[in-house]
């Protein structure tokens, strides 16, 4: 397969970026696993929610390539986690505000 | 040979009721953008029933979360890393137009889902084994000391249960695309139809990469 | 003042400040409903009659600013509506401050009747006695689905829930006697769960405590609810589909059982069938098909319940005897 | 991208159009004829019928179900059914009316045939998928009717847990799975209308020439998007829990009810919008072309659409203000309720100021519209009653609620439906029903919606609870009242049903614009044609150009 170097070279050219978001999705979730697997601090959930965030950032960035779309396409993608927003935040206010 | 590259141009082929080919593209994107909008709320939903249930039985819920199986659920989360890697693999290589290069690619797609769906199954046996599925009447449940974590086991079933429905949707739906897009011609005229199945695919993946925090990591 | 009185009623009887107040509260809100409506209703008619095709007409427009006017019939009815958003939230927040020397009665709600007990130790089963010039706190849980107790005359109600206690107070003002429901629906005879809420003076309601209507007649028909709550009458009544002995007048009476023994139906044996049927002193030419109810009728609701069958019981003997 | 800014596309000529642009060759009701030309179609006009005669029959289920109701009312004892079997009803007549009648009512059947006639397209943008959606739609009404036949299901149309999932001895389960199904028929439903939008817009039709009634179907899809997952997902939870014991919301087990009435109102509150935005759509087009007249402030009653179906995800809340949620939440939620009203009342006000000096004639669409504006506010001020707190821990669950969503969805849904199906039932059809029958049939069913349903206004401020088969024989007069409205009602609904069926065969041929409307779905003939436009549709360059031009440009016209 991909038997000449131009090819492994057009190949390449194609894949590096796949090959790189892979590869920091995998650091990412490195890091996550090791906090959830040592627990080294109080509250560590908060470095965990961010680093899970950043892996969703970097999925939808560049392995969903929402960077080369079109504005339309981008709001999309924005608008889904905006009202997960208003479903989280509405909510919590009843039970964080529970007496 | 090459990789399979084909002579024939890469395209989509215009259906009727569409002016151009550009407004047909822009549709199927947009068309399954707005569909994993609402996978997205979907899953939401049992995320902020995990978050409430976090909130009003602390305690409860991280004895729970000790009894998942952390690193099953942290290979698979691999795993699924490594298909949407494939996945990409298989559009980079549509759009170059290498049928056969993309084939490969697809066909390990979909054999990396189902690695994902057997070490789920075996998560799940040795869920069973350990006594940690509350809802079976003839197998006394392992925390029954503490009923709140039920609560958190069972959804833990429901989130992981309607993922692995998702992931089992789209390898059916791959194997079908896998052996349509096997035979000649078909980049020519349904190129992004692997577009948009893998914009899917990797969404599946970040509903994966949000719930494995969520149910495994978040609560220990 | 009895709530049947009346055969067509267009406002409820109100028996604390805070139900007045609300009452004005929704008086001044539909003035200014009629204000923002009454307009419009008499601007479309006028205009379908001014305006009619073929009617002559000036229809010629002069160049308004529409910007104005949309941002102002947008923001007046907006504002004026806030002023009754912040009367309605203070009254609410009233409602929710329970003051500190209020008298705490509890409340349970389950399928299908109210069991309210005062501070004393009296309780009462849908009915509900009550001082009024006192602040008084209900204190409310469910035993199993989500019920909610709402009592008119105060403008009030809040949810019973299984899992967790609700609470709502109030002073009322006004004796009589009014409603109370159950608002949320909770199955089958939802619309039977309610009752009377009766309010008297602090003088008469010591006194109803000492003559504890609450324990004494009240028992039997207290019993009554039991019975149907347990929906006992579903095999036991006449016309059951179940075929199940008959309990009115077995108080007392002889029963002969299927091993060919005959015994008095006291007390002692009322119980042991209702907690444990299995197969003990099974009645002649009946079968054994009745769940038993040990640890799942509290003891009190028991005690009720025996109280019910006595007093069947004594009718049927007394109907019979003369 | 293809949205945004207001450019003239090409070749833009005079929208009044000439006869010889309408079409030649057959209609779409008549390019075919077999069976199964009309179950395997794709064209979106016939998927609209085949949706308008099966919301038909569901309405008929909820109308008779609500018969029987009222019937059961008439005696405060409870004499005339089972309490177990009044349950029954009006559960069932609360899921069919909502998630069977409503909730598809103008989208799937006026959407379907009118945006891409509007928008000056072929077809949707998904063909098969608007197919699939109608299959999906009665497929999930096959799983509510197996539960209606099997026994029926007592849980009221809420569904509320653990009544739902421990107590009842229903069927509730096939009635869960069926509205559940039903979610992603509205689900595919709203995606192809909002790709439709966004992608088929024939060239020079800007987002600023379409007609309302488009801007209130993308509000109202993005609704369907972002609203119906979570109720699909609550519904799974509740099906896991009653049908397997998997549960989340279970009290024994430490678990908050609460928390399922919390998901199921953020869908359940914006299908109010879901409901009310398509008929803000008809209203809107109504009005404008029955004065002949441009419609007042168009560019505020587009962000309206938009702006209702974003605020309304703010106040579900105001369903639970006694049900458990804390008080600080309710007051939050109070506030964003009194929020809502604002784009509410602007549309109020723009209808009565399109009709301000324009050319009036009250024929019968209008006269539904008319009613509409009337009950329409009334519903959304009583709306405002409820949000205020005070007097919701009074009127909470009692017939005032119940009056006020049926001022809504009746006087607000039910007759913007019938007013859109009178306005175009011409060009659905290519034939006219009888004026004057239209004429009575809007009066009846204004007088007896108001007879049926003001009386329990009074009712519900009295106390009376909702869902109560036996009631205190003091409500009795305002409840025989209300009945007697309901028979007036049955009749209102009966008349268009005949006397339209009637038309189908024996009215007169209706012209491509009888009312002298604009709008690109009145230049092509009654019935259009099967592909729409034979030539290519030119968008008009500003929407509602009606012979009388208001206010906003200042200019005078005749």
């Amino acid at each position: 397969m991909f038997g000449t170097h131009d090819e492994r070279r057009i190949l390449w050219r194609h894949m590096r970026e796949p090959v790189l978001t892979a590869g920091a999705l995998l650091a990412m979730l490195g890091i996550n696993v090791a906090l959830g697997a040592t627990l080294p601090f109080p509250h560590v959930w908060i470095v965990e929610l961010i680093v899970a965030g950043a892996m969703v950032v970097t999925i939808l960035l560049f392995s969903m390539e929402v960077r080369h779309d079109p504005p339309l396409v981008k709001l999309f993608a924005c608008i889904g986690f905006f009202w997960v927003g208003i479903l989280f935040t509405m909510t919590l206010v009843d039970y964080l505000s529970r007496g | 040979m090459s990789a399979g590259a084909s002579d024939s141009a890469v395209g989509v082929e215009l259906v009727s009721h569409f002016a151009t080919v550009e407004q047909q593209k822009h549709a199927a994107v947009l068309g399954m953008w707005a569909w994993l909008l609402t996978e997205l709320l979907l899953f939401a939903g049992l995320f902020l029933t995990a978050l409430v249930l976090r909130i009003i039985h602390p305690e409860a819920v991280q004895e729970a979360a000790r009894h998942l199986k952390f690193w099953i659920g942290a290979t698979n989360t691999v795993v699924l890393i490594g298909s949407s890697l494939t996945m990409s693999g298989a559009i980079q290589l549509s759009r170059l137009g290498w049928q056969r290069g993309m084939v490969r690619f697809m066909l390990a797609t979909a054999a990396l889902g189902t690695l994902f769906l057997v070490l789920k199954g075996y998560e799940y046996y040795a869920d069973y084994q350990e006594h940690m599925m509350p809802f079976l009447s003839d197998r006394p449940y392992e925390l029954k000391d503490s009923p709140p974590s039920r609560l958190f086991v069972n959804l833990y079933y429901v989130a992981t249960g309607l993922h692995g429905l998702h992931l089992m949707t789209g390898i059916t739906i791959l194997l079908v695309m896998t052996w349509q897009a096997s035979r000649a011609g078909f980049l020519t005229r349904h190129q992004n139809r692997i577009e948009i199945f893998g914009l899917y695919w990797h969404f599946i993946d970040l509903i994966w990469i949000l719930a494995f925090p969520t149910l495994y990591v978040l609560n220990r | 003042m009895n709530p049947t009185d009346l055969a067509l009623r267009l406002w409820p009887a109100a028996a604390s400040a805070t139900a007045v107040e609300t009452d004005w509260l929704i008086l001044a809100f539909t003035v200014l409903t009629l204000l923002l409506t009454v307009p419009v209703f008499v601007a479309i008619t006028w205009f379908a009659i001014r305006y009619r095709q073929g009617e002559p007409a000036d229809r010629s427009h002069t160049g308004t600013r529409s910007m104005l006017i949309e941002i102002s019939w947008m923001l007046i009815p907006f504002l004026l509506t806030l002023i009754f958003f912040v009367w309605g939230a203070r009254l609410f927040f009233i409602s929710k401050q329970v003051p500190g020397d209020a008298m705490v009665v509890e409340a349970i709600g389950r399928q299908w009747m109210w069991k309210f007990q005062h501070p004393t130790g009296q309780s009462e089963i849908n009915d509900l006695h009550l001082p009024i010039g006192q602040p008084i706190k209900i204190r409310m849980i469910s035993q199993d689905v989500i019920h909610n107790l709402y009592l008119p005359a105060l403008r009030m109600q809040m949810a019973t829930l299984p899992d967790r206690y609700t609470e709502m107070w109030f002073k009322a003002d006004r004796t009589g006697t009014y409603r109370l429901y159950c608002s949320e629906y909770c199955g089958t005879d939802h619309s039977k769960m309610d009752g009377t809420l009766t309010l008297m003076t602090q003088a008469d309601y010591a006194a109803w405590l000492q003559n504890a209507g609450a324990q004494q007649g009240g028992q039997a028909g207290a019993g009554r609810v039991v019975y149907e709550s347990y929906a006992c009458g579903a095999c036991h009544d006449p016309g059951a589909t179940v075929r199940a002995p008959s309990l009115a007048g077995l108080y007392g009476r002889e029963v002969k059982l299927a091993d060919g023994r005959t015994i008095t139906a006291d007390e002692t044996y009322l119980r042991d069938k209702i907690l444990n049927p299995n197969r003990q002193k099974l009645a002649a030419d009946y079968k054994q098909v009745m769940p038993a109810f040990r640890n799942v009728i509290p003891p009190d609701d028991l005690d009720r319940l025996v109280a019910y069958l006595k007093s069947t019981g004594a009718t049927a003997q007394q109907e019979a005897k003369p | 991208m293809t949205s945004g800014t207001i450019t003239d596309g090409p070749a833009l000529r005079d929208p009044h159009t000439p006869d010889s642009r309408i079409g030649h060759g057959a209609d779409y009701l008549h390019a075919e004829h077999t069976l199964r030309s009309w179950f395997f179609t794709t064209d979106h006009k016939r998927i609209a019928l085949l949706y308008l005669a099966s919301i038909t029959a569901f309405f008929v289920i909820g109308a008779v179900t609500a018969g029987l109701v009222r019937l059961a009312l008439v005696v405060p004892d409870g004499q005339v059914f089972t309490n177990d079997t009044y349950n029954k009803l009006f559960t069932i007549h609360g899921v069919v009316m909502v998630w069977f009648f409503l909730i598809p009512s103008i989208p799937a059947t006026f959407g379907n045939f009118l945006i891409p006639l509007m928008i000056g397209a072929r077809d949707l943008a998904f063909p098969k998928l608007n197919l699939a959606s109608w299959y999906v739609f009665m497929t999930g009404a096959l799983f509510t009717l197996a539960s209606v036949v099997l026994g029926g299901v007592d849980t009221g149309w809420t569904f509320y847990t653990p009544l739902s999932t421990a107590f009842s001895n229903t069927w509730v389960v096939p009635a869960l799975i069926g509205v559940t199904i039903v979610g992603f028929s509205s689900i595919l439903t709203g995606l192809n209308f909002v790709v439709t939008i966004h992608t088929m817009r024939a060239p020079g039709m800007t987002w600023f020439r379409l007609p309302i009634f488009v801007w209130t179907h993308y509000a109202t899809s993005l609704i369907f998007l972002l609203a119906t997952p979570v109720i699909t997902v609550a519904l799974v939870l509740l099906i896991a829990e009653r049908a397997f014991h998997i549960g989340v919301f279970d009290p024994a087990y430490g678990g908050d009810p609460v928390l399922f009435q919390h998901l199921f109102w953020f869908y359940s509150h914006p299908a109010v919008y879901i409901m009310v935005l398509p008929g803000m759509g008809v209203i809107s087009e109504i009005v404008p072309a029955f004065a002949q007249k441009k419609l007042f402030g168009y560019k505020f009653v587009a962000y309206a659409a938009i702006g209702l179906a974003s605020v309304t995800f703010f106040v579900w809340g105001h369903h639970m203000f006694v049900n458990g949620q804390s008080d600080f939440a309710s007051l939050a939620f109070s506030v964003l309720s009194f929020a809502v009203a604002v784009p509410s009342a602007v549309k109020v006000y723009n209808w009565t100021a399109t009709i301000h000096k324009g050319s009036l004639k009250l024929d019968t669409p209008m006269l539904y519209a008319m009613g509409y504006i009337g009950l329409f506010v009334l519903g959304g001020l009583t709306g405002l009653y409820l949000a205020t707190l005070a007097i919701n821990q009074h009127v909470h669950a009692t017939y005032f609620v119940v009056a006020h969503f049926h001022y809504i969805m009746v006087g607000g849904t039910v007759l913007a439906f019938l007013g859109g199906l009178h306005f175009w039932w011409p060009k659905i059809t290519g034939r006219m029903y009888i004026e004057a029958w239209g004429r009575i049939s809007a009066f009846l069913i204004f007088i007896g919606f108001n007879v049926t349903f003001f009386p329990q206004f009074i009712l519900g401020y009295l106390g009376m609870p909702r869902r109560y088969h036996v009631y205190p024989p003091e409500f009795q007069f305002l409840n025989i009242l209300s009945s007697a409205g309901s028979t007036i009602l049955a009749v209102g609904y009966i008349f268009p049903m005949v006397y339209l069926v009637y038309s189908i065969w024996f009215g007169k041929r209706a012209p491509a614009n009888p009312w002298d409307a604009r709008g690109l779905e009145w230049t092509v003939s009654s019935p259009p044609p099967a592909h729409n436009f034979v030539t290519e549709p030119v968008a008009p360059k500003v929407p509602y150009d009606y012979p009388i031009q208001a206010q906003e440009t200042g200019r005078h016209h005749s």
